[in-house]
């Protein structure tokens, strides 16, 4: 789905995202968040790409070519990728962000690799409509319906360096999953996390990730729409 | 057009538009988005005595019309919030009202206490009516004696208006009311959230990670709407209504109830500019009626 | 699959979905839209010792996912009632809640007696929780004291089960739920509306003729679903949950919190086949689930 | 707006009315009612006509062919016109019912007379969009732009007889001076109501009109849903 929205996408950065408000009305009653697919900073639109899931996924799907939307963004902290070879770990439409920051660093695309897992190969997204060409990708399917058969997180090992920093986005339990195997592998680790949000401008303080060493107890929960989305993968409680 | 408004103690504000406590951070959140001279003031997020983490997520669910929250009092403590918050609230181009909570009265004494000392805002709020502090914070609002007396505890210490919230989960709210009145609070704001909860059939599992929460948005507005009525044609201090007021009509609807000024609250989440929309809004409501005080407003509620 | 639930007092429902009272009149209006034997029972609008004509109009407002009604309990009185209702009622194939209200304890005991007399029907309910009958309707549900007293004083003379449906409008529903349960009720039933008012700006005029009305629909869902949850934790006897429940989705979420059997009560305005549709739900949930026995359900919840 | 639907338009009668969900997602939350401005009982469609005010009809509005409602009617009673001449007194969106009795008697056309009223003539429908075109229609606006300046009741005794049956429907404090000139003539009068409805179904006892005469205290007040939408206009309290 692409918006014109200048403002937006003039300012848009990897792992920033914009909340949609899917009903005027009211129903539903909040903003959704969702990550930037691609942005075209000089013809001034923005893609965002969304499962169906609830109500205000299904509004925008009934969307039609010229309706409006009011969106709110770009919100969050860009994440700058760390210098050195990038491992994408993506999940279902965790893969957004992680395209996005491909999308947007093309002179880094050689030295990133993107692994992609899913339940089965028809669960997949379409990976060439999503991702730059020359990114390298790698597929994994719990039934081995299509690439690796297997988790997603087994294909990590073999395509790390000892100085590669990994970048996940998907499912609580693949991110916990490579935020553990990251450890083991002595490996930086950033997860892009999708908490469900209220306001997605720190205001709320509803959308926290608990971090395990913080100095105050008032920073032991931190808010994700500011402090994040990414987050280093290790300094929080999975 | 006059659109200020007195909310008790002296204190006058310039439209009767202040953002909810819990809802506008400290308000360095918003800065850059609108102007904070276009509204009325802004409330604190509650500050405690000590620092407090807040309850574990998930903190927020979505309902229809509304949302719950229970996000516990996560704040800096009193300490934390004098060094690091008041300065940049002070800054402020608008009234500045400080929300406190305390486990004891003799603890939102304290609190009060060294805030005044400290200056540098206009009032205190006294939230007696959280339900996501564990120990005790609602308590205080649910009877009278004790609304009472911890009015009157902060009241005997603070030389600067102080406005107690109210919480709807009460069979009496106007004894409630009545009882602060006494205790010699400069004037009462309601209501805080309705206890509510949510639960994933899924997983059997309530949504939020304290179980239940505090429901608030246009779901909530109806409840406000007749506590606000009722709370302002019993009590003779200042009323400041709120729940679910999304715009200036409902705004207007609690103004004509009853309330001397209102808060914006949730609707903020769904639209950072509901609060200075809202002051647009009435304006244009009373060039429309020719209205030349927006006081005028307050109790001007026709019965059959 | 099992579907039947206990509700108190040895009455047994094909299954949980009943319909509301005062939501589904006698049962005669939606005959034909539906095969009544297909809903675990219906619950007729609450009957008063004499006729009442009810509230002037307006009676409902509209309210976000909600609506307001002050009806008032419009209703043929209890001569009325049994000479021209109940032969109707009697020949539905499922469950018969009669609703009754009344204005002391001496007139509940006496209407439960002479419809228990009369029989043709299954079970009485206990309305103490009215937010539209100025003549004390709610305060029986506002002190435990009356609330235990009305109970204990239908429960002497009813051979019938006796289920008492609960006001949220209170500060502590569990301490009220205790209370019935003290005066030998079979079971308990809520929540019934949430006071609340809506005013039209143009005229400044209260929309519902009543001033206030009772709050209902989904946007109440989360506070029903918590006192329900509360009240179940709390007692020993069935526990029948509504309070804004549309679909199975809903239901299911009262019966984890802890409720044995459901209401569906506004929802069947926006759908007349709200209720079957609920049972046919719950039933996909349960065989997609693995579920045999409905009543597992009831207070399933994992608490974190 | 026409809407295919064939058990409803087979059995839709003039007076009778149509519940709509505006909106599957609940905002608004209750149906909106609307009558029958025209029906294809052979074709299997019904027509309706509405002014746009609110969210609901807002919803309508928005609607494009093909999309789907969920509707539930025909609700209320059939009015059946008494014998001779009929005068049909119109305000606003008023005018639908009684149109829509013009256009499912045919044969009755000759003996009936419409009379509309509007503020000014730019608030005045397409009358020749939605009346029968051999309909004898008179016109009056409060400003005088255009047919008779003043009020449409104005109109009622030049063009009743002493047997004229007269129903209208329109704004309350219109249908209440109706009521009032009717009874001055002595004529009889239907009013169809316009009340608020919940359910339409006689359920909830929310959209009721005080009564004049009432045998007994629960009948003071009756369903317009059920016992109308059209009731004696000199039946009631105004
Ligand atoms: C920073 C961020 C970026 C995201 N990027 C994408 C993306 O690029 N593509 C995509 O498909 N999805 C993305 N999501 C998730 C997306 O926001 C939810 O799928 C969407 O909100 C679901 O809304 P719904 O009404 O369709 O479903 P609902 O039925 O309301 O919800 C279904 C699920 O979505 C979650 N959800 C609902 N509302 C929110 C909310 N306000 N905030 C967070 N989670 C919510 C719920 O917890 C639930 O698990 C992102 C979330 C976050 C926080
Ligand atoms: C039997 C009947 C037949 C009607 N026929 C027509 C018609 O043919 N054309 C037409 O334009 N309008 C008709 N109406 C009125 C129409 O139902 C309202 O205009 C519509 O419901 C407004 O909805 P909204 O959401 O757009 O506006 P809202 O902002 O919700 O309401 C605006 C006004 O409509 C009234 N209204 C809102 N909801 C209802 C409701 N559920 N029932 C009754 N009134 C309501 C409100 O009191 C308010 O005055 C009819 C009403 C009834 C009862
Ligand atoms: C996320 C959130 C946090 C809140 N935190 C506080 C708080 O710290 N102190 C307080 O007095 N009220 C708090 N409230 C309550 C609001 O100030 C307000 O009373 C309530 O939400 C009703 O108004 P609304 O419907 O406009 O939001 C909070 C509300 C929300 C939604
Ligand atoms: C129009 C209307 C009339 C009602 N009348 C009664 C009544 O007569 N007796 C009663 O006990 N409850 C009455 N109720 C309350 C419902 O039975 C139910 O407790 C409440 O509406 C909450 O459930 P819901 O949100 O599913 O409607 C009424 C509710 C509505 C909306
Ligand atoms: S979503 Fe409100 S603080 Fe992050
Ligand atoms: S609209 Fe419910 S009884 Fe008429």
């Amino acid at each position: 789905m692409r918006l014109d929205a200048r403002p937006i996408a003039q300012s848009a950065g990897p792992a920033q995202f914009v909340q949609i408000l899917a009903d005027p009305v009211g129903s539903p009653y909040l903003r959704r968040p969702f990550s930037f697919l691609r942005v075209d900073r000089d013809a001034g639109w923005f893609e965002i790409y969304y499962d169906v899931i609830g109500p205000g996924t299904r509004r925008l799907q009934e969307a039609r070519p010229g309706d409006a939307f009011n969106a709110l963004g770009p919100l969050g902290r860009v994440f700058d990728p760390p210098e050195g070879h990038l491992l994408l770990v993506a999940g279902g439409v965790g893969i957004v962000p992680l395209a996005f920051l491909a999308w947007d660093h093309p002179e880094r695309r050689l030295s990133t690799t993107l692994l992609m897992g899913a339940n089965t190969a028809t669960r997949l997204p379409d990976l060439d409509a999503l991702l730059p060409a020359d990114l390298v990708r790698h597929v994994s399917t719990d039934d081995g319906t299509t690439g690796h058969a297997g988790f997603v997180t087994d294909l990590i090992e073999q395509h790390a360096t000892p100085t590669t920093a990994v970048l996940t986005c998907g499912p609580h339990a693949m991110m916990a999953r490579v935020a553990q195997i990251t450890a083991e592998l002595s490996l930086s680790c950033y997860a892009s996390l999708e908490n469900h949000m209220a306001c997605g401008f720190g205001a709320c303080v509803g959308c926290v990730v608990e971090y395990r060493e913080s100095d105050r107890e008032d920073e032991r929960y931190r808010r994700v729409c500011l402090d994040g989305p990414v987050v280093d993968a290790h300094g929080i409680v999975w | 057009m006059d659109m200020t408004v007195d909310i008790g103690g002296g204190l006058r504000l310039r439209n009767p538009v202040l953002m909810a406590s819990g809802t506008f951070g400290h308000g360095a959140e918003y800065q850059g988005l609108f102007d904070f001279a276009h509204i009325g003031g802004v409330v604190t997020k509650t500050i405690t005595r000590h620092p407090r983490a807040g309850n574990p997520p998930p903190r927020t669910a979505e309902t229809p019309s509304g949302m719950l929250n229970s996000i516990g009092l996560t704040n800096p403590g009193l300490e934390g919030f004098i060094a690091e918050k008041l300065p940049q609230l002070s800054d402020l181009p608008t009234a500045r009202i400080v929300s406190i909570a305390g486990t004891s009265s003799e603890e939102f004494a304290e609190m009060a206490e060294a805030l005044c000392e400290h200056g540098g805002f206009d009032a205190i709020e006294l939230n007696i009516s959280s339900p996501n502090m564990k120990d005790g914070g609602m308590l205080f609002g649910c009877r009278e004696d004790s609304a009472r007396d911890v009015t009157r505890a902060v009241k005997d210490v603070a030389d600067l208006p102080v406005i107690v919230k109210l919480t709807p989960n009460v069979t009496d709210i106007v004894a409630i009311a009545n009882a602060v009145e006494e205790g010699g609070a400069d004037g009462v704001a309601l209501i805080n959230t309705l206890l509510g909860m949510a639960i994933d059939i899924e997983s059997a599992r309530p949504i939020l990670g304290n179980v239940t929460g505090g429901l608030s948005g246009p779901a909530v507005k109806p409840v406000a709407l007749a506590l606000t009525w009722k709370v302002a044609s019993a009590v003779g201090i200042p009323v400041v209504g709120m729940g679910g007021i999304s715009n200036a009509t409902d705004a207007i609807e609690f103004m004509i109830a009853g309330a001397n000024a209102i808060q914006v609250g949730t609707a903020t989440f769904v639209d950072p500019l509901a609060g200075p929309n809202t002051v647009d809004g009435i304006i244009d409501y009373c060039q429309r009626k020719e209205i030349v005080r927006v006081a005028q407003l307050t109790g001007s509620i026709a019965l059959p």
